[in-house]
């Protein structure tokens, strides 16, 4: 479904990405993990096409996305749930919800109704600036509007960060269920440890380039990889 | 190698700077105007009296035998800018005459660099009374009236015609001051029983005079004093007659063509008046064959502007001719006492602090007139040099000479 | 203060002046982050293009609508093929970018249309005056308000009531993400500084008949617009309608009141709001 | 091959040699022009440590040159006896205040909104400066006489062109070489660092805050001490010299030379006072030829003239390709 080659970024004078490759098949959880500052968002944001990569290629349903727009790339069905959750603060939540139906999307899939049905929370506080949520309520929000767009693959970004565990837990059985509801999901974690429990396939990354990929069984096996690569 | 490539360029760069000009035989003298931004018009209508009088001498066989070469400086009328480019015109050109008509700033720093440098400026148009007054300086001589001048040239008009009830309204900023302090001043003497009743001062470039002309109406005047000029002067009768400001408004600069259309409107400015130095309604020969001759020349007429530029370089000139020579302190000692018979009348430089003693005309603004189909002044009428004279122990000016 | 109903009056023409140039200048600040130098530039222009229809066609209506669509054209132009390149090196660059066009437009106009005042007058039915409270007042003072009152409510029931008013108050927040969740924002962006251009433009033609159309007048009033801006809180709209009446009403009373202080009264309210409350009184904290 | 470390330093000297034999080889009107070009050239120094270092873009510059320009001819109207030095003492303390506590004010905000406050700012100050006539003069401004100088063993007459270009280039120049230290020093890459990744340097426990205050402060004091210069060069100031085209100026100055290095803001000073004194000779259109440099420059060479040297540099060493780091350089704010 989603195939990165190769990729190389730039981040003002630095290269952020020195050739990074995956692929995601229809309907599985990845998590992308890796230390701070190797490359992990830069390679969603280059999906997304906030970043341009200046080499290799990113086909999405044989469609290829390097040169293409953000909200082009979202038209062909790509949901992004950025770092530190970035919703629109001066919105309600229902506003906000709203933002997440882009024109042109198929009917059915996921309305309003059925996003309240599945985060009763979000259903309570329809009306409260999305400034005033907390920050597990603002993470189910961000998830919640991107999949207002019908999204065939989202990709999320440190989704637990900075959240008590017990949300954490809370934050990552939403992602499992979204996956369950059909949609393939890319994440990017540090914390490895919560992860492990809903994630498909692991990949890992070191400077710049991915230095594994397998699922949990392979990943805990490689106790060198997760030595070097992860946190201690 | 980028540094030194640096140093190659910076050098070619500053040896640029050191090409040699070439000297000519000419007497220069340099008129500082605004001649870019929005008084670019002023600027260039003054600009233009002087070129044409240095044709005038031109075409009479010069001065001293010398052509007179007019420089245009574009003063943007700022100060710094004007003395920046005059110390250039010294240090590269050997100028020695300035002269403008815009801007009593511009003015005063020109007084100040040319007693520095040993030049002379002269104003025909640059009305603060304090450079002649106790900023006054044996470099600088002012052929125009100056703000006391002018305003008991109006002051006279008011007591004339009679007004009990006077409201006065100027800029704030010493021009503005000056002039009101002068008006109330003179109509106290001439008019003891003038009343007057608002005094005003907004800030120059005020967009919106509502507020002030609530004031002014609220007052009931006769009739309104302003030395107002440009923008301030439109808006102010732009804005205050739709508001039932009905009364006269006596203007220092009322005779300008362009403010008049600038107000789109002539029912705006009929009936105003004001006073000036010249005008183009002057009834003497003088002033009719000067008109004509210029018509002729320029298929323009020489409103106030150029006018009072043209007759202050030829009264400059009338000094060198008197000196001999282009030597500073000979052309002072020259013009001192030194009288011009133009067309506005006779003009006296007066020695204790170089202001000309000129007789000052008076216009109304009216429908019907032969010069523009816009409204324009009537025949001028004269209030005598003495009557608007300030005598020189009340000037504040002590000269070193 | 027999006056009061009188000045409170002349406060609220030149309030609603005031809010017409600062409203399309804090919609383009507070959507996409751009300090537009041109836009002052831009509402002179929209005085000169109206002195121009005016004098072909004498009809004030018809150039009251024609000046904002020119307007909006030019501003779609600049966003398009300048703007927009230069948005990649940041901020600065924009600025850098409006500024020289500030210029550029003004010397163009002084190229066109000479460099002193023009007459225009609206004539007509809005030239007239009414009775009120006794006295002669202007009608057009009273067209000048209404007409600002009628350009904030549209914008209000733009921004709080339509869906594109949700993306917009959105992109406030955050562009790029509006962006990955599949809008245009580049369009967006395109149509926001044309639309801020077009009521540049308005408040040029409404402004022409009041102040005269002069070369001087864009900066005159440009700093006027960014203390609104500061005192109303960075990209508020909300904001500026107060800022303007509040700075509309000072000078009004301050003309009256403390007549030495008339020109100092809007900076001073400025620093106050600045120390008391740094990002304005409507403003969100950055 | 000198070191490179070194090269630096020789570059100074060349500059001062260069600058030193300069009354030989001009005639007075060039020599003129080049005091003027020098006191800008600090002034635009000081400008970058602000924009090219800091990335802070200020409209409010002139606030510091007009301070110190006025603190100078005040005091030197006003007390009578106050030697140079004293003069230009008190412009440097005054613009260090105000630049600390307008400091403290401005650097809450970033980005397009401390642009916006520093002009607002600086329109209070011209303000003040045109209403407050007693003290400024006003619209009329305030004319000057250089004073003496005073070395303690000697005194040295200031009325001529030569003596006062010799004082400018030394103070002048120290105070250039001073500001180029400072880019060297830890408070300087501090301050560099900082613009690159702010969050890192938080992190790693600097006070970006205090960090910014000492650097706007500083810069502020070195534009006071320009513009103290440009009233004794100048023998006048007004208004203009704190007003917002004086900040438009020397923001042309440091945009044309370029950004990106230390050297280019002289180089652009060196560029605006040639160009404004020919260009206005020529033609009074010339803010519009201003605007045109400015936009075609932001378009096509953000650089700056620095690009284009680097650029014909590149070309004769035979080094293929333009530099990449230019055109993405600002790419993250």
């Amino acid at each position: 479904m989603l195939e990165v080659k190769d990729i190389h970024s730039f981040y003002g004078k630095s290269h952020i990405l020195q050739g990074v490759s995956m692929a995601l098949k229809e309907g599985e959880l990845v998590c992308l993990l890796g230390r701070n500052g190797v490359g992990k968002s830069t390679t969603l944001k280059s999906i997304m096409g906030l970043v341009k990569p200046s080499e290799g290629s990113i086909r999405f349903n044989e469609q290829e996305l390097i040169g293409k727009r953000p909200y082009e790339v979202a038209r062909l069905g790509v949901g992004y749930v950025p770092e530190d959750r970035r919703i629109f603060r001066s919105l309600t939540v229902h506003e906000n919800l709203l933002m997440g139906i882009r024109n042109g999307a198929k009917k059915g899939g996921w309305t309003i109704e059925r996003v309240y049905e599945q985060f009763p929370q979000l259903k309570q506080r329809r009306e409260n600036k999305g400034g005033h949520l907390s920050g597990g309520e603002q993470q189910m929000l961000t998830v919640a509007r991107t999949l207002m767009g019908d999204p065939k693959l989202i990709l999320v970004d440190e989704p637990t960060e900075g959240l008590a565990p017990l949300i954490v837990k809370e934050v990552l059985e939403m992602l499992a269920a979204v996956r369950s509801s059909g949609v393939t999901v890319l994440m990017v974690e540090q914390n490895f440890k919560a992860s492990i429990k809903v994630a498909d396939r692991f990949y890992i990354m070191g400077k710049g380039h991915m230095v594994f990929d397998g699922d949990t069984e392979a990943l805990l096996a490689a106790e060198e990889i997760r030595r070097n690569y992860l946190e201690v | 190698m980028k540094k030194i490539f640096g140093l190659a360029v910076l050098s070619v760069l500053l040896l640029a700077l050191a090409v040699p000009a070439v000297a000519e035989d000419t007497i220069k003298i340099a008129a500082m105007e605004p001649l870019s931004g929005s008084f670019k018009d002023i600027g260039e209508r003054y600009l233009d009296g002087v070129v044409y009088a240095a044709k005038v001498i031109n075409e009479n066989g010069g001065l001293l035998g010398k052509k007179v070469e007019v420089i245009p400086v574009d003063s943007e009328l700022k100060p710094d800018v004007a003395t920046r480019k005059a110390q250039n015109l010294i240090l590269r050109d050997n100028v020695k005459f300035f002269c403008g008509g815009t801007g009593s700033s511009v003015g005063a720093a020109m007084e100040q660099l040319a007693e520095r440098q040993n030049a002379i400026m002269i104003s025909y148009g640059m009305a603060a009374a304090s450079m002649t007054g106790e900023k006054c300086s044996k470099n600088f001589f002012r052929t125009c009236g100056n703000t006391d001048q002018q305003s008991y040239a109006l002051a006279a008009l008011v007591a004339k015609k009679g007004y009990k009830r006077v409201a006065i309204i100027a800029q704030d900023y010493s021009f503005g001051q000056e002039a009101l302090a002068a008006f109330k001043r003179r109509l106290a003497k001439l008019n003891p029983s003038a009343e007057i009743v608002a005094e005003l001062y907004h800030p120059a470039g005020t967009k919106d005079f509502a507020p002030y002309v609530s004031q002014l109406i609220a007052a009931k005047p006769d009739a309104i004093f302003t030395p107002n000029w440009g923008n301030d002067l439109t808006l102010l009768l732009k804005q205050g007659r739709p508001m039932g400001m009905k009364q006269v408004v006596l203007s220092y600069y009322i005779n300008d063509e362009f403010t008049i259309q600038a107000m789109g409107d002539d029912s705006l400015m009929i009936g105003n008046m004001g006073a000036e130095v010249y005008t183009l309604s002057i009834p003497t020969d003088k002033n009719k064959e000067f008109v004509a001759k210029f018509y002729k020349d320029k298929g323009y007429y020489p409103t106030w502007l150029r006018g009072k530029s043209f007759m202050s370089t030829m009264f400059w000139a009338e000094a060198v001719k008197k000196a001999g020579t282009t030597d500073i302190p000979a052309v002072i000692k020259a013009w001192e006492g030194l009288t011009y018979d133009g067309p506005a009348g006779l003009w006296t430089m007066r020695a204790c602090d170089h202001q000309a003693q000129v007789p000052f005309w008076y216009t109304e603004i009216v429908k019907e007139n032969p010069f523009f189909k816009h409204a324009f002044e009537a025949s001028a009428g004269m209030v005598p040099a003495e009557d608007v004279s300030v005598p020189c122990a009340e000037t504040g000016c002590k000269m070193k000479k | 203060m027999s006056d009061f109903p009188v000045f409170f009056l002349h406060g609220l023409a030149y309030g609603g002046l005031l809010f017409l140039v600062s409203a399309g200048l804090t919609l383009v600040f507070g959507m996409m982050n751009v300090l537009n130098f041109a836009h002052a530039a831009m509402y002179m222009l929209g005085a000169y293009f109206s002195y121009t229809i005016l004098r072909m066609t004498g009809q004030f209506w018809l150039s009251l609508m024609i000046c904002p669509l020119l307007l909006f054209v030019i501003g779609a132009v600049i966003e398009r093929f300048l703007l927009r390149r230069v948005h990649v090196f940041g901020h600065v660059h924009e600025l850098l970018l409006t500024f020289g066009l500030a210029y550029i437009i003004t010397e163009v106009v002084k190229w066109v249309w000479g460099n002193f005042p023009l007459a225009v007058n609206v004539g007509g039915f809005l030239g007239g005056t009414v009775e009120i409270f006794g006295i002669t007042y202007p009608l057009y003072r009273i067209f000048i308000f209404a007409s600002a009152a009628l350009v904030g409510i549209m914008m209000a029931l733009i921004l709080y009531r339509t869906r594109l008013g949700i993306i917009l108050r959105a992109a406030v927040n955050d562009s790029e993400m509006v962006n990955a969740l599949g809008f245009n924002v580049p369009l967006v962006f395109m149509g926001v500084f044309a639309f801020g251009a077009a009521l540049s433009g308005f408040a040029g033609v409404i402004a022409g008949p009041l102040l005269s159309t002069y070369p001087g007048m864009a900066n005159e009033i440009l700093i006027d617009a960014f203390v609104v801006i500061v005192v109303g809180g960075f990209g508020s709209l909300g904001g500026a309608v107060v800022a303007s009446l509040i700075i509309g009403e000072l000078q009004s009373f301050g003309v009256l009141l403390f007549p030495k202080l008339s020109l100092a009264l809007v900076y001073l309210l400025m620093s106050v709001v600045l120390i008391i409350k740094p990002s304005g009184l409507f403003g969100e904290k950055q | 091959m000198i070191a490179k470390k070194n090269r630096p330093y020789l570059f100074i000297a060349f500059l001062f040699a260069l600058g030193a034999v300069m009354p030989v080889l001009l005639r007075q009107y060039h020599l003129n022009m080049l005091t003027e070009i020098i006191v800008f050239a600090l002034y635009a120094v000081s400008y970058n440590l602000l924009l090219g270092y800091a990335g802070l873009l200020s409209f409010g510059h002139a606030m510091f040159f007009g301070m110190g320009a006025f603190t100078v001819a005040v005091s030197l109207i006003h007390i009578p006896g106050l030697s140079l030095w004293g003069a230009i003492g008190l412009a440097i303390a005054m613009t260090t205040v105000v630049g600390f506590v307008t400091g403290g004010l401005l650097l809450r905000h970033k980005g397009a909104y401390f642009a916006l406050l520093t002009l607002a700012f600086n329109s209070l100050f011209c303000a003040v400066a045109t209403k407050w006539h007693t003290v400024t003069g006003g619209d009329d401004g305030l004319s000057v006489t250089r004073p003496d100088l005073s070395l303690g063993f000697t005194t040295i007459n200031m009325a001529g062109l030569t003596s006062f270009y010799y004082f400018t280039l030394v103070i002048i120049g120290a105070a250039i070489v001073f500001c180029w230290y400072f880019t060297q020093t830890a408070m300087g890459q501090t301050v560099l660092m900082m613009r690159e990744n702010e969050e890192r340097m938080k992190f790693l426990g600097y006070n970006t805050n205090i960090s910014r205050l000492i650097l706007f402060t500083f810069t502020g004091a070195v534009a006071g001490l320009a513009g103290a210069f440009y009233t004794l060069h100048f023998q006048f100031c007004s208004q203009s010299a704190i007003s917002v085209d004086m900040t438009t100026t020397v923001l042309l100055m440091t945009f044309v030379g370029g950004t990106g290095t230390f050297w280019g803001p002289m180089m652009g000073a060196l560029v605006y006072v040639v160009l404004q004194n020919y260009l206005s000779d020529i033609t009074d259109r010339w803010p519009l030829f201003m605007g045109l440099i400015f936009v075609f420059m932001v378009l096509f060479i953000p650089g700056g003239l620095t690009q284009i040297i680097q650029y014909v540099r590149n070309l004769f060493s035979g080094r293929n390709g333009t530099d990449k780091s230019l055109a993405v350089k600002e790419g993250s704010s």
